[in-house]
């Protein structure tokens, strides 16, 4: 029975969940479920999974973009149908991996991908840069710093012989988030963009009390920055600037609190975070550059910078060695050598755990 | 193909190696006019170099609290079609495989009540389906859970849809059933992900083994992680073609060539614990001593893999900065065994929650409550002991809440004895 | 002129500081100072400095008690009267050093000092466990938990062979601070023993308002456990004891609040701290027995407790390995396992930085 | 002996190969009661678990605000010779060198009008006189100052006494004139050590190399610690001599007789840096990666010596846990040249010192100081800039005090213009 928009409860269905995995498992996933024995990589982007049973299955991983139309889900379900028996996959860090068993397609598959100009670029395997991890920005969210889809295209664009390639000491891995809520895992990133806010918000005073909860929105400032105020007839609130580190969690609260501005907002790069337990443990990512204003369509600045950090640490870095790795044995003082980056106070930790982060060694280099 | 709103900056987008989304919302745009204003927003912005959407707006479906995003353009008067844009999540299949069936089925309904635009997938493992209105949102809803068997996902003070690595199903060293676990605990906690009862979001991750490749140490409340307990198996015979030159090291991933493998130098130096050693024809691991960290075993595929008794680590915690600064997971089970009907994991987690919502203020995490009362709080409430493998180092501040229980009379104090043995 | 009691103004002098150190410098110091060569340690406890003059200076380093008295200092001048021309130092852990440039004095000196019973015992050179830095205890302070000359003495009769041996994987170094204040290196140290209470102190309303200033002592309180309150006639305090870490801090502001008891005051040892720059940065002492009761007069079990962490580190730690940097490399899980201390729950930190300290990685030992 | 009253338990302390504190001062209780009294008083608290000294009191010198700690009984009903038992705090010479005479003279005086009891020395470094009365403490002082040319230490909200290492002395290591340097300091600061004026106690400790002999990164507010910039100096004979087995490696630390260096194993493979290469016949160090943290230095102290650029690296805010927690001192200046008449040290004191009286708070050391308004205020406040150096991570948390003075317009904001570009 269709949808009857005057009878939303009739026939209603909730609570069943997504679909079962398996039931869009390709036959030779399922019959090597658990049973696979080792793996290898063909070419980049190009995968082979060898089963204890014999069988084997080839990957080939596409970058795409995040943000997709049904035009090219469609693309991609004509590919999978011809190749791929019809099964198709995400990644982790939204590439898509055609799957096939039948091996005599494998080359057929990869030059139709080749064939169709850009929509479909073989990599992110190995030693490479793969997609980048982002976020909505200002296609969708409301609280953006900066753009998000933009920033990526225009930096994978710069770096895109790395992500064809395994030519790198180790994977790197970047995320994009467009403002501090991070959704994503921008925190533990070898290279994480960021938008920042550099303005302490304003305040509405005459929609405060009809858009916000007082409370709530002042409960919401990790540095107790904001405090109720009568303004005229209204209730609103006063905002300590000297306190405001620029979070933005208030006008998550509180939308008469608007904090993004075209001068105060741009981008900050951070390097050397981590999520694999391989080697060293996860760690977060720290700041390199404090602040690049935005420059839309193809922000320059940020893109050369990233490109500084990529190409320093791909002449200096060694086999194995993630960005993270490679600083910690170079030590900091040399990275903002070897880049070009500029030491700033912003580097210096001043919030809650700063003095963890401070040298108390005389370990250092000159 | 002449669209309503000139974008000259985005336009600069279309250019590039990269796939372009300006190019592929363009050919969606030229029939959908959502996109067209969805394009001419953008360019706004980037003039501007301001976002212009309104702030949320609380819009759903019938007795979901959650998995509907709601979305209002600032410029309605400029870009009409766009004045409602909502998302909706819905929840992917665990590990995101698909049958080319469902995305089809999947882009008709979306071409039909949607802009016909989408995220695969959003941060959190969601398909997302970006930008409709709010008279479509029952319908979709509707045709999604009759027609396709699929749910909505997780957004508000729920359980946000968990989500796991490819795990088992292609990869050889997944220690768990990572699809399987992610299934269970979604469809087991249906009512935490649609109804919010949390004091807020809270997140499932599930990797297969310590490489975690759904970032799950870094981005859930509960990541749970596979490793084992044994050793790691290892074929000798495959060490030796590695170090002879006859296989591709690390799989490839440092280039597709064969070449000889400098096992002290790639291997055994690397290794954190230092606890391998090759005499030239052996590879001895002390597995007493070996931390799992997969080092060994990336490098080497064909001639190691993790050991066979095989269960997860379980860490708690993780979150983005927004309040108290981010964090990682921390391990909180040092060893779990995953196996189906996972009641041990279902008795945990269900303690944990119900720690949080009694003790966890609006809008606090379970990882800040954690740092608020303290990892033993958490640990006393899900019945946990504590372990020298829950922590990086004992404390170093002598700032000791020692138990009354613990103390002879407890913290009574008889000062009038007290000031008989010491005058004032 | 002597001091005139009635006139403490007349020739009065003051801010004269300390005598200039080099009045105090041996000849063969003055004359080699700046031109040391190298040095060796010839056997536990004496050493050589070779000057690029050619020159050498023979140290031999004699345990002490810190709490020394006149007779005793009496007793060091008449050696060194006999053997150093005179001079005699102190290092910077208390142990007392005859110098001489004349090797044939060296072993009578050597000789002498063995004859005189338990004195002066000759070692803490190199790879061994030299004198412990402590603090008053039960001898001179008010705020102590314990006493400290009498557990020193007790550690170190039960460590003696450490003391006069280099047989050790490297220096052990232990420090004793009888309250939180920790007067000495007692947060660095390679073991380190802390007295510690247990019990809230309690409120003498009646004396409060007397002794104290009241908003001090609140301040002092690092836990915001201490209020006004006002009892019967008298302002006095009320502390909040499920806060109270038992710092003492409010004790040291106010006498009126008694923390000292015997059932609830004792020791928690710490280990694998360190000062010096060497191989690894300096760090702090970590909880590693949260309680010991007070067992005077020879604290027995605080004595075996510290016997099985040396033990352990003497037959476990590779050679230049200080006891931090051995439990580093074998994981705190086997810390525990081998020593045989119990982890309770007062080892995971619950303060201020406690998640820096939490575990953020699946890597450990099963 | 009979003594006054019985000791039962401290007499077990006389037992054991460690020298007896209980023996030392029984035999100068034999002729001065107050020693008596302090036995008979530490025996009732090894009795009765508890400490017997009332707290604190405060007494001094005229025209001094420290150097002197009150003391007084508990019981002196039962204890009437330690009523009072008042510490002097004796500035001692700098790395604690004397001549017998000195010695023999403080002995004369402390006998007279003291208990006879030491402390060499007490934690700070100072020479301390344990056990006086009131009366006695301005002729103490006389005499230490007209007779001795001695002086008192610090006590107090006051610079404390500062303290070195051997040093030139006797260390061929040292990079500094740790002794000029601590007579410098606390010559031209003697109004400041003996007149409280600061929030709290101020600390240097100089040490004369990393090896940090005096424990200056761990107990002072300004810790001074010799470093170089240029090349360790290197005898390849030597290290030949070393690997050769001719040699004592670490100068006998690990015992005196010579043996084989395995070089690899106890110098390479253990500096941090990995910055050294020994080819069988030479030592390569590649200086630029060194980060002079000595251990090579230590093992082979006949083949490599610090450089000839020698200075100071200054790392300021180390502190025992009350009130905020232990700290480390942190970098503050990674190399300064500390010459006569140390100029641009004084300077930077001085600028601390003004910025640390302005903003501390009662009981506020400088070091928590620094950790409440953050390094970066301090750094200001001295005029230094900000440098790698100075931390060991750039902060991964994103809650940065961007400076308004960067921003375009500053702080301020149009609203009305915001509200045209944006509805609401
Ligand atoms: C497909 C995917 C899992 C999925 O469920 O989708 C995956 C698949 C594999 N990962 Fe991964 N990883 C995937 C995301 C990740 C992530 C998550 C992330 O980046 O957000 C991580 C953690 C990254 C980090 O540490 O920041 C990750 C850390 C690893 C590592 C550890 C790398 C390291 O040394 O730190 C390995 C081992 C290796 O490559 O040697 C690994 C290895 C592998 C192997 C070789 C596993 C196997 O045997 O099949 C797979 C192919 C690797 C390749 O691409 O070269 N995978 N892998 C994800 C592909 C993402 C993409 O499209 O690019
Ligand atoms: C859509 C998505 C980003 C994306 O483009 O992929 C997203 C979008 C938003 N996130 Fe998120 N978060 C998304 C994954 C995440 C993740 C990543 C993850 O789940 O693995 C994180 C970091 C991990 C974590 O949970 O800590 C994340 C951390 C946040 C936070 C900070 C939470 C914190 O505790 O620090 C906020 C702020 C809040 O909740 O108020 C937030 C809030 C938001 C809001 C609802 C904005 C707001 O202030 O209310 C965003 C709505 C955007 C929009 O218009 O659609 N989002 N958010 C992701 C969800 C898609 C999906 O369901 O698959
Ligand atoms: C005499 C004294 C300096 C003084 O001004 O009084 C001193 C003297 C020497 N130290 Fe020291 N150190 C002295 C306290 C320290 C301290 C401070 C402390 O323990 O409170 C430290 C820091 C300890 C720590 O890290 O916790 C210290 C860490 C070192 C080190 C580094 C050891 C390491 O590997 O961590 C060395 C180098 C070595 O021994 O190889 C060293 C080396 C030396 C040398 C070899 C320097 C030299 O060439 O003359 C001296 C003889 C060492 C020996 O005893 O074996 N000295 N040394 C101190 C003797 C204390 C005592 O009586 O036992
Ligand atoms: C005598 C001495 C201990 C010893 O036996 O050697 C000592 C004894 C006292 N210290 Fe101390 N401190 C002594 C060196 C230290 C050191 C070590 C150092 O200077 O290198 C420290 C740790 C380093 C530091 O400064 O942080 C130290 C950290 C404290 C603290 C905690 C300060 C903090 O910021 O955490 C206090 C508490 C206070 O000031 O209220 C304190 C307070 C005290 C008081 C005054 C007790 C009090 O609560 O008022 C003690 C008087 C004892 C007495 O009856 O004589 N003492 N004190 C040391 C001074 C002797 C000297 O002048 O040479
Ligand atoms: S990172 Fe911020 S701006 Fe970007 S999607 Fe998440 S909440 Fe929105
Ligand atoms: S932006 Fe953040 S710090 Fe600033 S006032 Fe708002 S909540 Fe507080
Ligand atoms: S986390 Fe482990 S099991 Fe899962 S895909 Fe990655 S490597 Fe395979
Ligand atoms: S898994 Fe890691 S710790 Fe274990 S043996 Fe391999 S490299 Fe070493
Ligand atoms: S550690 Fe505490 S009890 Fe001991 S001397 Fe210092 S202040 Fe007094
Ligand atoms: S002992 Fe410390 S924590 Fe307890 S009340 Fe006193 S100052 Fe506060
Ligand atoms: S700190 Fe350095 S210079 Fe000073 S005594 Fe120790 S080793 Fe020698
Ligand atoms: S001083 Fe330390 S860092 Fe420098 S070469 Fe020697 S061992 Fe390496």
């Amino acid at each position: 029975m269709p949808f009857d928009p005057n009878n939303i409860m009739q026939d209603r269905i909730t609570d069943i969940g997504p679909p079962k995995y398996d039931k869009s498992f390709p036959p030779f996933i399922k019959q090597n479920y658990g049973k696979w024995k080792y793996h290898e990589i063909l070419e980049p982007g190009v995968l082979v999974h060898v089963s204890e049973t014999g069988a084997e299955v080839f990957t080939v991983r596409v970058g795409t973009c995040r943000l997709v139309s049904v035009d090219l889900v469609r693309d991609v379900c004509d590919i999978a149908d011809k190749y791929c028996s019809g099964y198709v996959r995400w990644t982790t860090r939204n590439n898509i991996e055609f799957m096939l068993a039948d091996k005599a397609k494998l080359q057929p598959l990869i030059a139709d991908l080749r064939s169709r100009g850009n929509w479909f670029p073989i990599g992110g395997t190995g030693a490479s840069i793969t997609n980048i991890v982002h976020t909505q920005g200002w296609v969708h969210c409301h609280t953006p710093a900066i753009d998000a889809s933009g920033v990526v295209k225009a930096v994978m664009d710069e770096l895109f012989e790395y992500f064809g390639s395994m030519k790198l000491p180790a994977q790197v891995r970047i995320a994009l988030a467009c403002c501090l809520n991070m959704c994503g895992a921008v925190h533990c990133s070898d290279i994480a963009i960021l938008g920042v806010h550099r303005k302490p918000p304003f305040v509405e005073a005459d929609r405060v009390e009809k858009v916000c909860e007082i409370p709530l929105v002042i409960a919401a400032c990790p540095l107790a920055a904001i405090k109720p105020k009568k303004v005229g007839d209204h209730k609103a609130v006063e905002i300590n600037e000297k306190r405001c580190m620029f979070c933005g969690n208030c006008y998550t609260m509180c939308p008469a609190l608007p904090i993004a501005d075209q001068d105060g907002d741009g981008i900050a790069l951070w390097v050397g975070g981590k999520v694999s337990n391989s080697r060293t443990a996860p760690t977060f990512s720290k700041l390199a550059v404090p602040y690049i204003p935005n420059e839309p369509p193809r922000w320059p600045t940020t893109v050369n910078d990233i490109k500084k950090i990529v190409e320093a640490y791909a002449s200096g870095g060694r086999r194995y060695e993630r960005i993270g790795e490679w600083i910690e044995r170079i030590g900091w003082e040399r990275f903002f050598e070897r880049t070009g980056l500029e030491f700033r106070h912003e580097h210096i930790d001043d919030y809650r755990l700063a003095m963890t982060t401070w040298r108390t060694t005389t370990q250092f280099k000159f | 193909m002449a669209l309503k709103h000139k974008t000259p900056m985005l336009d600069e987008l279309e250019k590039g190696p990269w796939p372009s989304f300006v190019s592929d919302i363009k050919r969606v745009a030229a029939r959908k006019p959502m996109c067209e204003d969805l394009l001419g927003q953008l360019e706004l912005s980037y003039e501007q170099k301001e976002g212009h959407w309104k702030h949320g707006g609380i819009v759903g479906v019938f007795g979901y609290g959650g998995g509907v995003i709601g979305r209002y353009s600032d410029r309605p008067d400029l870009f009409p079609n766009v004045a409602h844009f909502h998302t909706m999540r819905v929840n992917q299949p665990a590990s995101k495989f698909y049958t080319t069936a469902m995305l089809r089925q999947l882009c008709d309904l979306w071409e039909k009540r949607g802009s016909g635009l989408l995220n695969l997938h959003g941060s959190t493992g969601d398909a997302v389906l970006l930008g409709t209105t709010t008279d479509q949102l029952e319908p979709i809803f509707y045709e999604l859970t009759h027609d396709m068997g699929m749910d909505l996902g997780g957004s508000g003070s729920n359980l946000r849809t968990p989500s796991g690595c490819v795990g088992r199903a292609r990869c050889e060293w997944s220690c768990l059933d990572t699809q399987d676990i992610i299934y269970d605990c979604t469809m087991k906690y249906q009512d935490e992900l649609h109804r919010p009862a949390f004091p807020y979001k809270y997140k499932f991750k599930c990797s297969g083994c310590p490489n975690d490749c759904v970032a799950a140490i870094a981005r859930s409340d509960c990541a749970i992680i596979g490793t084992w307990r044994d050793k790691i198996r290892i074929d000798q015979d495959a060490v030796r073609a590695y170090v002879g030159g006859e296989l591709v090291t690390n799989g490839g991933a440092h280039g597709t060539d064969k070449r000889v493998l400098d096992i002290q130098a790639e291997v055994i130096n690397l290794c954190p614990t230092k606890c391998m050693e090759f005499d030239g024809k052996n590879l001895k691991i002390w597995d007493e001593d070996c931390t799992r960290c997969m080092h060994c075993i990336n490098v080497m595929p064909r001639a190691l893999r993790p050991g066979t008794d095989v269960g997860a680590t379980i860490l708690c915690g993780a979150k983005a900065p927004i309040l108290e600064g981010a964090q990682l997971a921390s391990v909180v089970i040092p060893f779990i065994k995953m196996e189906p009907p996972y009641e041990e994991f279902h008795e945990f987690v269900e303690k944990l929650w119900d720690w949080w919502m009694e003790n966890g203020k609006n809008r606090e995490r379970s990882g800040e409550l954690i740092q608020r009362l303290g990892l033993n709080s958490l640990l006393q409430a899900c019945d946990l002991t504590p372990d020298p493998r829950m922590i990086k180092t004992p404390r170093y501040n002598p700032y000791i809440f020692y138990d009354p229980a613990d103390v002879p009379g407890g913290w009574e104090h008889d000062p009038v004895a007290f000031r008989k043995r010491h005058q004032a």
